[in-house]
């Protein structure tokens, strides 16, 4: 039983299909990758389904649930995040607010209690601060707690966004180019922190530029190309199939000549 | 329906003021992204050196030419000794910078000048003109004529010419628009200097109406920024359309409803297309980029 | 505790050694702000009078200090800076309060602390109830309200339309001529209003030029409204008698409406005014004709009735002050207070323990604007 | 920020406004200091609104203009005692920003610099217009507290400036109080997180709208009880305290000490409160200086007067 499924989603820009009909589902405690050369909309397929965009046409059920374009916070709620292909910190917090605001489900109360500073707000708080050192230390972070986010190096923010991710202990969590930015050593830990997700039970939907990466961590992955689904399958079959080697080369080519 | 003219006349008029300060407030959007709160005070210097330089005995054409000049020159001072220096700051920084900039000027207005109202004589003399059963007064065409000149002028300027592109340009990517090889910096004056003209040049128009003294910046400002914000901000168009509307809205209402509450309804107007277009009339919707 | 005692200490200390040979006079008034145009040229008279009189040996020899604050029209600034005339310059009396709201501000300082208070503004309750402390020089706008229906009356005007500004002058001036209009079989037919920066008011006054039965306008308003209105008038063709308030006798309105669209425009202004024009044997004219003649040599500027509030204001301060030989507030307040037929340039003033205006309607007198100057028609 | 920082800055703040009365030449200092608290409370509400959850507002005047004349009219009209009618006040603040917070929160920037500039000039339009109720642009008279008197009866008798100064320095020490804990609390780190990204709050479950319209309602009550307490110690209000440059002036005050931080508000407040009394020496070049000043800190010290401060000193200690 799939947890995430995706049915014919499709959105246009301006009279431009950028996805068109893709469908696909991820069971829990899976990997999923989406990639495709870039522009091929794999980004806009991510914040449909995470409530940013409102899709043109098709459906996203969580749980068996239709959640199509549910506002972000309320798929939070139901167990769905996200990270950011470019990051979306909270600058001005420190590393440890960052992650606690990701308890914000865990944490919230009457506003009253929170103005007065009532003991049950304190408890509140206390408790979900020990929560978010335990994360901090989970990505190695833990050093950085007090310092302000934007301080930070891109590859450090990236393990920081998805330790606030993770502080809503999420059934569904869609990482948009966790590794991207990242030294090899860097791309190793998040490497081993996908896995380590996946194995206790979360569902994962995964963008991500870095192939070996890719091949090496998922289940099961599918291809977009000009905004449409050319192939799907294991790694080995994606590998293989001709119409993903197609789309690479020819976008590798555009490329080319683009830059000259 | 004499009526009906009349107010339609008063509001194109009023609006076309309006429109004035708005299409100054975009041209400096457009190139920085800042709302210019001293914009209003650029059309005081335009009245108040022409009054003083025409009373000096000058040439009322060379009087106006000399105010617009030195506008200018205030304009560009602006850019370079308060906006560049603050390059990035939020908005809320910015408003203060330009509004303590326009308390400045005011200040200095009313040093250099003085605290009593003046007015210039209309151009084409004081005989209202008769049409469709109401009147209006040659100075009125003036306005009106400057305000559609002005944005025909930056509607062509902006999508016609290379360097109206380059101030977009600056505005959308500062960096993009260096690499491609865009003077961001000569930009940057050239908007300044244009928009404090083109407040001058309201200024110069609207005295022979409005009268001018050191103090009428700020109201002309709020309005000129409502007008611009109904608009869209940023787009000529948008300034022109959000001016006259903002001016007939105001007329009408004073016609037909309340003279007491017209600005109260303009700006009940205005609330409700922000509601429904949170851009304004003509304003881009932007799609955030995550 | 501890601390009051320490404070009332110092403060008498303060009081024991300021008491020399100077007369602390203090002065809040709005020389910017929205009622600048007000505020500029009783600021300027101010300044003006304290360099004469102290030129002249000052009061009974005493040289006079005057400390002057900007309010910029805004009550709450006012309020702090009549608390601070009073407790940190220690002034011995107040002139100033430009507009009605500023002087409501300076009004309760004065009155708790004991400060004799003269005010520049119009609004008639700053007078009545009396209050010990607090004067007036101005005519309240009722009074103004009361000249102008009298004039009407004598035309056989009784159907009239009224155009008031928003500020604090029209529309108090506007609630008071309606008050007051019934006594004078006077019936307002139509009232609008505009806002004190509007460009335009065709839209008003074709409303009330379309009203059945108005045989005369009033506009009660200052700084450009009044103008603006007077060249509207002129430009939609109403031709109708057009009455304008105290709040635009100057030379600048004429200046600034036209010739041409002034004409016949009355109002009920002072005698500086005209005072070209009283007749020699005029108990006025010499005190109207040094102020004007010192104003603007001094200044370059035409006098405005303003800056005659001040003069008389002034006037009024430095008689009690003589009088009463002595510094002390309550004594000048007394002084103040037993005024009789001090000429100003406003009128003629004598106070009374239920009066503390001092003017009636006499020293108002009704102007007509013909060929760009002011003439007398009572 | 813990527990303990949070106490430390109030205890400062309070430990200044007990030792300053000590140097003050004149009673004149006590209403200049009522004023900064009385300005500070409701910057304070500001930071919540404008550095907390990164929204501006340059009509909070209008909702210091409704505090205001809840006192002056609720007492005449309704009977209520003064003190009743501060909360009147607020609770109306609240109930107007609760309703049009919601439609004007969904525009940024700009737009929402317009939207509550319409509403600022709408209260002080219906205040200035409504003269029958609230005597026009002159202004009307707003009745005494009574606490003074009530202190006198029982024995301890002040002055007037005294026990301003003494009321409003309570009541900004608890305001800012509360303000540090909403800093610390879920709500408060839920506003300062859709300051920083509207989107990623959105995607730990923070319902965006919800706590911007919470926000703006808390710093609605806080520009009431600063209107409120203005109006009772002046014993005077005219639709002026609900004006544009009142609110541009609130903005400044936020923005010119440090719109972040709280403590940084408060000197900011007291600064725009002292400029305008120091600065008339200037007489006529007032304004000029004015803004002049206005232009440099922004332009020099970007994040405020005491966080650029605070950061100069650090980057010296290290």
């Amino acid at each position: 039983m799939s947890i995430l499924e995706v049915k014919g989603l499709g959105i246009s820009f301006g009279g431009l299909r950028a996805v068109n009909d893709v469908s696909f589902a991820v069971k829990p405690g899976e990997i999923v990758s989406v990639i495709g050369p870039n522009g091929a909309g794999k980004t806009t397929l991510f914040n449909m389904i995470s409530g940013v965009y409102m899709p043109g046409v098709g459906q996203v059920f969580l749980e068996g649930q239709d959640i199509t374009a549910r506002a972000p916070y309320l798929l939070a709620r139901q167990g769905l995040t996200r990270t950011f292909q470019n990051l979306q910190i909270f600058q001005e917090m420190t590393v440890l607010e960052n992650v606690i605001a990701g308890f914000h489900l865990t944490e919230r109360g009457p506003i009253w209690a929170d103005l007065l500073s009532w003991p049950s707000a304190r408890k509140r708080a206390g408790e979900v601060r020990n929560g978010a050192y335990e994360l901090l230390t989970r990505v190695r972070l833990e050093k950085a707690a007090e310092e302000e986010a934007g301080n930070l190096s891109y590859g450090a923010l990236k393990r920081l966004e998805i330790a606030r991710a993770l502080a809503m202990s999420p059934k569904v969590l869609l990482l948009d180019e966790p590794a991207a930015g990242c030294n090899a050593v860097e791309t190793e830990e998040i490497d081993a922190l996908i896995a380590e997700l996946a194995a206790s039970g979360i569902a994962i939907l995964l963008v991500e530029h870095d192939m070996k990466m890719v091949m090496r961590i998922s289940n099961h992955i599918v291809v977009l190309d000009h905004g449409e689904k050319i192939a799907e399958g294991t790694p080995t079959e994606v590998s293989r199939n001709p119409d993903v080697i197609a789309a690479y080369l020819g976008s590798e080519e555009e490329t080319a000549h683009a830059d000259g | 329906m004499d009526a009906l003219m009349q107010f339609i006349f008063s509001g194109l008029t009023v609006g076309a003021v309006y429109a004035l300060v708005a299409l100054g407030f975009t041209i400096i959007y457009n190139a920085s992204d800042v709302v210019n709160f001293a914009q209003g005070e650029f059309v005081m210097l335009g009245g108040m050196i022409t009054v003083f330089t025409f009373e000096a005995g000058l040439p009322l054409p060379l009087a106006a030419l000399i105010a617009i000049f030195v506008t200018s020159a205030v304009g560009v001072a602006l850019n370079k000794l308060a906006i560049e220096p603050a390059r990035g700051a939020p908005v809320v920084s910015l408003i203060i910078i330009t509004i303590g900039a326009s308390i400045f000027i005011r200040g200095a207005a009313q040093i250099v000048f003085d605290k009593q109202l003046h007015r210039l004589p209309s151009f084409s003399g004081d005989e209202p003109i008769h049409m469709l059963g109401a009147t209006i007064l040659p100075q009125s065409l003036w306005v009106i004529g400057g305000a559609l000149l002005v944005f025909v002028g930056l509607y062509l300027f902006f999508t016609r010419t290379l360097t109206g592109k380059a101030v977009l340009a600056t505005a959308n990517n500062r960096l993009a628009a260096q690499l491609v090889g865009i003077n961001t910096g000569f930009m940057m004056t050239l908007s300044f200097a244009l928009s404090a003209a083109i407040g001058a040049l309201a200024g110069v128009l609207v005295t022979p109406i409005t009268l001018v003294g050191y103090d009428i910046g700020v109201a002309l400002a709020l309005k000129g920024f409502a007008a611009a914000m109904l608009g869209g901000m940023g787009n000529p168009k948008g300034a022109l359309a959000g001016g006259l509307l903002l001016g007939l809205f105001e007329a009408l209402t004073a016609g037909y409803i309340s003279s007491q509450y017209k600005e109260a309804v303009a700006f009940i107007v205005i609330l409700a297309v922000l509601f429904v277009m949170p851009q304004g009339i003509f304003g881009e919707k932007k799609t955030e980029r995550v | 505790m501890k601390l009051t005692t320490a404070l009332t200490t110092l403060m008498a200390l303060g009081l024991a050694t300021g008491a020399g040979a100077e007369i602390r006079l203090g002065a809040s008034l709005s020389a910017s702000g929205g009622a600048a145009f007000l505020g500029d040229p009783e600021a300027k008279t101010l300044e003006m009078l304290v360099e004469e009189v102290n030129a002249a040996g000052g009061i009974n020899g005493e040289e006079i200090v005057l400390t002057l604050y900007d309010d910029g029209g805004d009550p709450n600034k006012a309020r702090t800076f009549a608390t601070r005339l009073v407790e940190d310059d220690e002034v011995v009396a107040i002139i100033g309060g430009t507009t009605t709201g500023t002087t409501m501000s300076v009004l309760s300082v004065a009155e708790d602390e004991g400060i004799p208070f003269i005010s520049l503004a119009g609004a008639i309750q700053i007078i009545d109830p009396v209050r010990d402390y607090v004067f007036k020089t101005p005519h309240t706008d009722r009074m103004a309200c009361e000249k102008i229906f009298t004039d009407m009356q004598t035309r056989g005007i009784s159907k009239i339309g009224m155009i008031a500004g928003t500020d604090g002058f029209g529309a108090s001036m506007e609630a008071q001529c309606k008050d007051v209009a019934g006594d004078h079989g006077i019936e307002i037919l139509v009232a609008e209003t505009y806002a004190p920066q509007d460009a335009d008011m065709t839209p008003q006054l074709t409303k009330i030029k379309a009203t059945e039965g108005v045989q005369a306008v009033l506009n009660p308003g200052f700084g450009q409204g009044p103008a603006i209105v007077t060249r509207n008038y002129a430009q939609i063709g109403l031709d109708l008698p057009l009455y304008q308030s105290h709040g635009v006798a100057s030379d600048g309105f004429i200046e600034l409406t036209g010739v041409e669209a002034a004409e016949g425009v009355r109002l009920p202004g002072t005698a500086l005014l005209i005072a070209d024009i009283l007749e020699d044997g005029d108990a006025q004219k010499p005190v109207v004709m040094a102020y004007k003649t010192a104003y603007e040599a001094k200044y370059g500027e035409a006098v405005s009735t303003f800056g005659g509030y001040a003069h008389d204001a002034f006037r009024l301060m430095v008689d009690a002050i003589a009088r009463a030989g002595s510094d002390d507030p309550d004594e000048i307040r007394d002084a103040l207070e037993e005024t009789r037929d001090l000429v100003g340039t406003t009128g003629i003033y004598s106070f009374s323990a239920d009066d503390h205006l001092g003017l009636n309607l006499s020293a108002f007198r009704m102007l007509e604007i013909r060929d760009g100057a002011w003439t007398s028609i009572d | 920020m813990t527990c303990r920082r949070k106490w430390i800055q109030i205890s400062i703040i309070a430990a200044i406004m007990l030792v300053l009365p000590f140097f003050f030449p004149s009673g004149y200092y006590y209403r200049v200091g009522a004023l900064v608290f009385v300005n500070a409370l409701s910057v304070v509400g500001l930071v919540i609104l404008v550095g907390y959850a990164g929204q501006i507002s340059l009509g909070h005047a209008g909702f210091a203009g409704i505090g205001a004349y809840a006192c002056a009219l609720a007492p005449t009209h309704l009977g209520l005692h003064p003190a009743v009618a501060i909360l009147l006040g607020a609770l109306i603040s609240a109930a107007l920003a609760l309703l049009i917070g919601r439609p004007i929160l969904r525009l940024k920037g700009y737009y929402l610099g317009v939207a509550t500039l319409g509403f600022g000039i709408l209260v002080s339009m219906v205040l200035s217009n409504e003269r029958a109720l609230t005597g026009g642009p002159d202004g009307m008279s707003v009745p005494d507290l009574g606490l003074r008197s009530l202190l006198r009866d029982m024995g301890w008798r002040i002055s007037g400036g005294e026990f301003w100064y003494g009321l409003n320095a309570v009541v900004l020490l608890i305001g800012i109080w509360i303000a540090l804990n909403l800093y610390q609390s879920a709500t408060g780190r839920a506003m300062r997180a859709l300051h920083g990204s509207e989107v990623a709050a959105q995607t730990v479950g923070i319902d965006v709208p919800r706590i911007k319209l919470q926000a703006f309602v808390i710093s609605a009550v806080y520009a009431s009880v600063a209107g409120s307490l203005l109006a009772l110690q002046n014993g005077f209000i005219t639709p002026e305290v609900a004006g544009f440059m009142h609110s541009v002036e609130m903005v400044t005050m936020a923005v010119l000490g440090g719109v972040g931080s709280v403590l940084g508000a408060t000197l900011g407040a007291a600064i725009l409160t002292l400029l305008p009394q120091v600065l008339t020496v200037f007489a006529e070049y007032e304004q000029l200086v004015l803004g002049l000043i206005m232009v440099l800190v922004m332009i020099f010290l970007p994040r405020g007067l005491l966080p650029s401060i605070v950061a100069k000193l650090r980057g010296r200690g290290e």
